[in-house]
């Protein structure tokens, strides 16, 4: 299979995640420019950590304009696969495929460190090869990481397994500690913490591998999402 | 065509909690300014643009909060029109 | 407002606002055989102001040693090159911003990691991690605890934006900063050695052009006011908006241009903006260069020549491009969104030639401006008595041994960092082996199965005590480190923090500091390749205590290498490799007992120190260390403290026949901060050849005990002195920093 | 003593470049919005205080604009005041 990470202006993990889909799958892995407008050759999409646009105006609202959008969201629609890290996250929030928007952390600070999570669905192409209330070990890196949505949001959210990821411990003051979020259709998924960066027992945790190789599988086994 | 000067206030809406409100609130009242409460901290917008009227200008301000400068999930915004002066900018040396 | 004519600036002597003496004024009318107008003497006045020409320093300076194999680039050029093997070159710089940061602390710490980073990239390299080494006063004042916070965050702001990881620094509060903070950034790069870019503005006809932000009146006399005592005069000095995200434009756009090899050379503009990286490109090249200051895209309107050329705008660079390959550049930085102006080209005469409007509006030799800058030899004194004689030792009855190392343990400048680097980001690029809180940092070099290791040190007391021992404590503790993980010491960097060299005194310390880092560096085989000088480190009357840091790579050549800080195994051997020392000089101990730095710097014996090293590389290449730490501030006890905290692992440590029986003796035992000494763990089965190489290096070594249980405990024969649970002494650790900067809960 | 509101606008001195507002301009010229221009972003901070006259609560914003609002080496700020109404704080839902 072949994977797409896009790269905006002010992406830094792009790289990261290269590297990372490669040691875990061995697939082809392209970096596309923003100005693409064509994802279709592609069978997966992420959108990597950083600061697209310097997260001048909000985290994620300008690159959400980028001509790369339009495509991420018809591919979206269309059923693929696509995986919003950090930066990523935000932007997919910013342009709507996902509920909520991701503030300022409460305690006001950036936060880089190892963050223990539950895996609250493991039912997801993104997750199926985690055990539901499993706790991994993936690094945060994040000012602005707290998730908000209205409680009927949030309650949907749980209600219908939408909530991938929480915080075991309360790191950034997120709503009912979410760390990663599902669409409704189930095939793009965002989340603030980096699996990239969890794909080596010398980076601390190897629990980042799991993700991607789930993807590769959902796709490679030609699960259907929706 | 007339030129405007927009100055627009945007915060966080009620319901989000507001951390850097708080964290002066705090700063203001170890510095004994006790009876000083309710600090909310937003962003101050100013632009220049081009419209033949006022109301023609405020449609334009209020298509770029809803589009760009505004995420609606947990801001909100007002704004304020005024005839574009020479020295504008200079009201920021005031 | 009309410019002053050439003839006003002499009369009235306006040249003296702009931080020219009477003499220098004389000097450039001589060298010109006419009088400079007012953008000439512009021009003059920051390239010889101290910031630029270093003309106080440059004699001592000198004294570095800057040659040997592994160096690739010596000073002279945007950052220093060294050669770790492979075919691959490291880059790294370190910078001040000092001044800056004191007035608006994130944006001037923001604005400080941004030069730095400019520097290691115009070299070709890509930057890999930044390092920072920070002063300030004592954090129960609340302005302190401002310019901490605010410093921390403008470092992270920047650094987290352009993606390079935060992987090391210092943090040291102590009341001679309490004014004056330090704010001292390091960025490393990786470059293939045949790829180095070198600042230069070679071949005539070639064009100028300038990328990046838009030329606005930021900083005009940036540089001149930096070189001044009176903190309203520092000020006016610069305070700008850090761009993260126009600096990371444009490290990703020179870095891809830089590949095509159509760029002949690259400078970034930091202090004195235009002229000083116009000129100094020049210079390297040995020819001219004419610039046109109506192409020079301005922020705002009315701009004069003056202005546009010692503007201090963030984020721009200058590059000189081969003639004919301009369009690869074109589309490269369009690409990127960057505005590029061909603004100037090379020429042979040996000129700075400025047009605008049609007119030259200044024609002055490159050489003038940089190569003959003043150089001053400027008065030297020792200080009557040394700072830390007379002062009293602790008095005994007054020595609880427990409560003095859970003093330590919580002062901020030994206590647990992580408050501030967790808001760093240390791990993105997925580099970083060994993050904060080693002895040093180990980062992985792209393009090869090595790593590189990182550090920072200085110690400002020592310095003050004894200038000489202070300088040189801080190469030979950063080399210390650097082997402590398991790498090569290679070289240096450095920034040097100083008071105001128009002091004799200032001037004795930074003489003496200098040689003192010459002969270590001499002595443990690390050159320096880079550096920085910052004078006028004084406000409000006080003087800082003279600060040399020092930045130091070293090179990992196998990962199984990487050695960690703390202990590994309950059950282990504990040896103390280095000479046993008791003397309380300098440290904190005495320090916070006396209330100011006493007695002279710690001891250093620069060969020990080399054999020290050389031996510890040799044990760990031979797979018999488990943890390594060497000792620093705080002394034994804080290292040992330290060595549990990091997996919750006690020791039980007996100095055997120590002779220590009063309390005082005791102290020395624990608290004495004596260089040359690591403290090894290993299997309990290795102590005997560990022990054996040590003597046959040279080294003194001694086994002092085992790891294991909940406890630390240090005594001799005689029993213990000490015994605290682990669990206490990482609480104290740990909480220090929240606890003082008040760690919001929600 | 009377309750007021107070709503702070602190901005970027002129001669401060702007990054946030020249990358905000940028993006609404990308977006067709091509007669805009000037932009600027800064903080607007609202807050609730007690003062027996509007001067003197004017005086204790100043105060503590110059203390801890507002770094006057970079920024500089304008103030409005009101009586505070019950449901001031509604504003910000509006
Ligand atoms: N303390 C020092 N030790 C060694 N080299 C130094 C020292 N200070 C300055 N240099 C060298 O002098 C040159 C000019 O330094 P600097 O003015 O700091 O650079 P920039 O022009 O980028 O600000 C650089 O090559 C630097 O490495
Ligand atoms: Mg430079």
């Amino acid at each position: 299979m072949r994977w797409a990470v896009i790269v905006f202006p002010g992406s830094n993990c792009d790289d990261d995640a290269v590297a990372a889909i490669t040691r875990a799958t061995g697939d082809e892995v392209v970096k596309v420019w923003h100005q693409e407008r064509d994802l279709r050759p592609y069978d997966a999409i992420v959108l990597p950590g950083g600061f697209s646009y310097g997260d001048y105006l909000r985290c994620g609202a300008i690159a959400r304009f980028s001509p790369v959008m339009a495509a991420v969201r018809a591919e979206a629609e269309a059923g693929k696969l696509v995986l919003g890290i950090c930066n990523g996250f935000q932007i997919l929030t910013e342009a709507g495929l996902l509920p909520g928007a991701l503030v300022r952390n409460h305690h006001l600070q950036f936060r880089c460190e190892m963050a223990e999570l539950v895996v609250e669905n493991d039912r997801s192409p993104f997750t199926s090869l985690y055990r539901r209330g499993e706790r991994v070990r993936i690094p945060i890196a994040h000012g602005e990481g707290r998730y908000i949505a209205d409680e009927a949001v949030l309650d949907e959210l749980a209600r219908a397994g939408r909530i991938a990821f929480t915080y075991a411990a309360d790191v950034n003051g997120s709503a009912r500690r979410i760390a990663g979020v599902l669409n409704e259709r189930g095939n793009v998924l965002g989340l603030m913490p980096h699996p990239e960066r969890a794909v080596a027992a010398w980076m601390g945790s190897e629990d980042g591998l799991r993700m991607f190789a789930a993807i590769h599988r959902a796709v490679e086994e030609g699960v259907h999402v929706g | 065509m007339a030129t405007w000067k927009a100055q627009v206030r945007v915060w966080l809406k009620p319901s989000v909690f507001d951390p850097q409100g708080r964290a002066v609130e705090q700063a203001l009242h170890s510095l004994g300014y006790t009876g000083v409460g309710e600090v909310r901290i937003g962003k101050y917008m100013e632009l220049r643009l081009e419209a033949a009227s006022e109301a023609e200008a405020a449609a334009q301000v209020r298509a770029m909060c809803d589009a760009v400068l505004v995420n609606p999930v947990m801001e909100t915004y007002a704004f304020s029109l005024e005839p574009w002066a020479k020295d504008a900018r200079a009201e920021a040396s005031a | 407002m009309a410019e002053p004519t050439a003839e006003q600036i002499r009369e009235e002597k306006l040249y003296r606002e702009m931080g020219l003496t009477d003499d220098e004024y004389a000097r450039i009318v001589d060298r010109l055989g006419r009088l400079p107008n007012f953008v000439e003497t512009g021009l003059f006045s920051v390239l010889w102001s101290e910031h630029c020409s270093y003309k106080s320093s440059k004699v001592h300076l000198r004294r570095f040693p800057t040659e040997g194999p592994q160096v690739l680039q010596g000073p002279g050029e945007n950052a220093g090159v060294v050669d770790i093997g492979d075919g691959i070159g490291i880059a790294f710089k370190m910078e001040s911003h000092n001044h800056p940061s004191a007035v608006e602390p994130y944006q001037g710490a923001a604005t400080g990691v941004g030069g730095i980073l400019r520097d290691i990239f115009t070299m070709g390299a890509r930057p890999i991690a930044f390092l920072n080494s920070l002063r300030f006063g004592p954090l129960d004042d609340p302005h302190t605890r401002y310019l901490f916070a605010n410093v921390v965050a403008g470092i992270g702001g920047y650094g987290n934006c352009v993606g390079i990881p935060d992987v090391g620094g210092e943090a040291v509060f102590d009341p001679s900063y309490r004014y004056n903070p330090l704010v001292n950034a390091m960025c490393v790069g990786v470059v293939r050695a045949d790829r180095i870019v070198r600042g230069r503005a070679a071949g005539p006809g070639n064009p100028v052009f300038i990328v990046g932000n838009r030329t606005g009146r930021d900083g005009i006399h940036g540089a001149t006011f930096a070189s001044a005592e009176d903190p309203h005069a520092k000020e006016r000095s610069a305070v700008q908006v850090g761009d993260p995200f126009m600096g990371k434009l444009l490290m990703e756009a020179c870095l891809e241009l830089m590949a095509t090899g159509a760029v002949v050379g690259v400078q970034d503009m930091g202090a004195a903006g235009l002229t000083s990286s116009s000129a100094e490109m020049a210079s390297r090249a040995g020819g001219g260069i004419e610039l046109y200051l109506d192409d020079v895209p301005v922020r705002e309107a009315g701009m004069t020549p003056y202005e546009i050329m010692l503007s201090e705008s963030q984020e721009r660079m200058l590059v000189v491009l081969e003639q004919g390959r301009e369009q690869v550049a074109f589309d490269i930085f369009a690409k990127w969104g960057l505005q590029v102006a061909n603004i100037g080209r090379v020429t042979d005469d040996g000129l700075l030639r400025l047009w605008f409007q049609g007119q030259v509006v200044a024609e002055v030799p490159v050489a003038a401006l940089v190569d003959e800058a003043p150089v001053y030899e400027r008065p030297l004194a020792p200080p009557a008595t040394p700072l830390g004689a007379g002062v009293a030792l602790p008095a005994e009855d007054q020595l609880d041994l427990a409560a003095g190392l859970l003093r330590l343990l919580a002062h901020p400048s030994v206590a647990d960092k992580r408050w501030i680097y967790r808001q760093y980001d240390t791990s993105v690029r997925a580099s970083t082996y060994v993050g904060p809180g080693g002895d040093a940092a180990v980062v992985l070099v792209p393009g090869t199965a090595r790593a590189v290791a990182l550090v920072t040190d200085g110690n400002g007391r020592y310095t003050a005590l004894n200038p000489r021992r202070g300088g040189a404590i801080a190469v030979a503790e950063a080399a210390r480190n650097l082997a402590c993980t398991g790498a090569k010491p290679l070289a240096i960097t450095d920034c040097l923090n100083f008071g105001n060299p128009e002091k004799p005194e200032v001037m004795w310390q930074f003489a003496e500091a200098v040689a003192g880092m010459s002969e270590a560096c001499r002595v443990l085989d690390t050159p320096v390749v880079s550096g920085n000088v910052s004078f006028y480190n004084e406000s409000h009357g006080q003087d800082i205590f003279p600060t040399p840091i020092v930045g130091a790579v070293g090179v990992v050549e196998d990962l199984r290498h990487v050695t960690p800080n703390a202990f590994q195994h309950a059950g282990s051997a504990i040896v103390l490799l280095g000479a046993p020392d008791t003397a309380l000089d300098g440290s904190l101990f005495w320090q916070l007992a006396a209330g100011r730095p006493a007695g002279d710097a710690p001891r250093l014996h620069l060969d020990a120190e080399r054999a020290l090293c050389d031996l510890l590389l040799q044990l760990i290449r031979r797979g018999l260390i488990r943890a390594a730490h060497d000792v620093s501030e705080g002394g034994f006890a804080v290292a040992l403290a330290e060595m549990c905290i990091g997996q919750g692992i006690g020791a039980a440590v007996s100095l055997g026949r120590s002779g220590a029986e009063s309390p005082l003796a005791r102290a020395g035992w624990l608290f004495s901060e004596a260089q040359g000494r690591v403290i090894v763990e290993m299997a309990p089965a290795d102590v005997a050849a560990v022990i054996a190489a040590a003597e046959a290096a040279g080294v003194p070594a001694q086994a002092v005990g085992t790891t294991g249980g909940a406890w630390l405990e240090i005594g001799d024969v005689s029993g213990a002195w000490l015994r605290l649970p682990v669990a206490q002494l990482a609480d104290v650790y740990r909480r220090a920093l929240p606890d003082w900067m008040g760690e919001v809960q929600a």
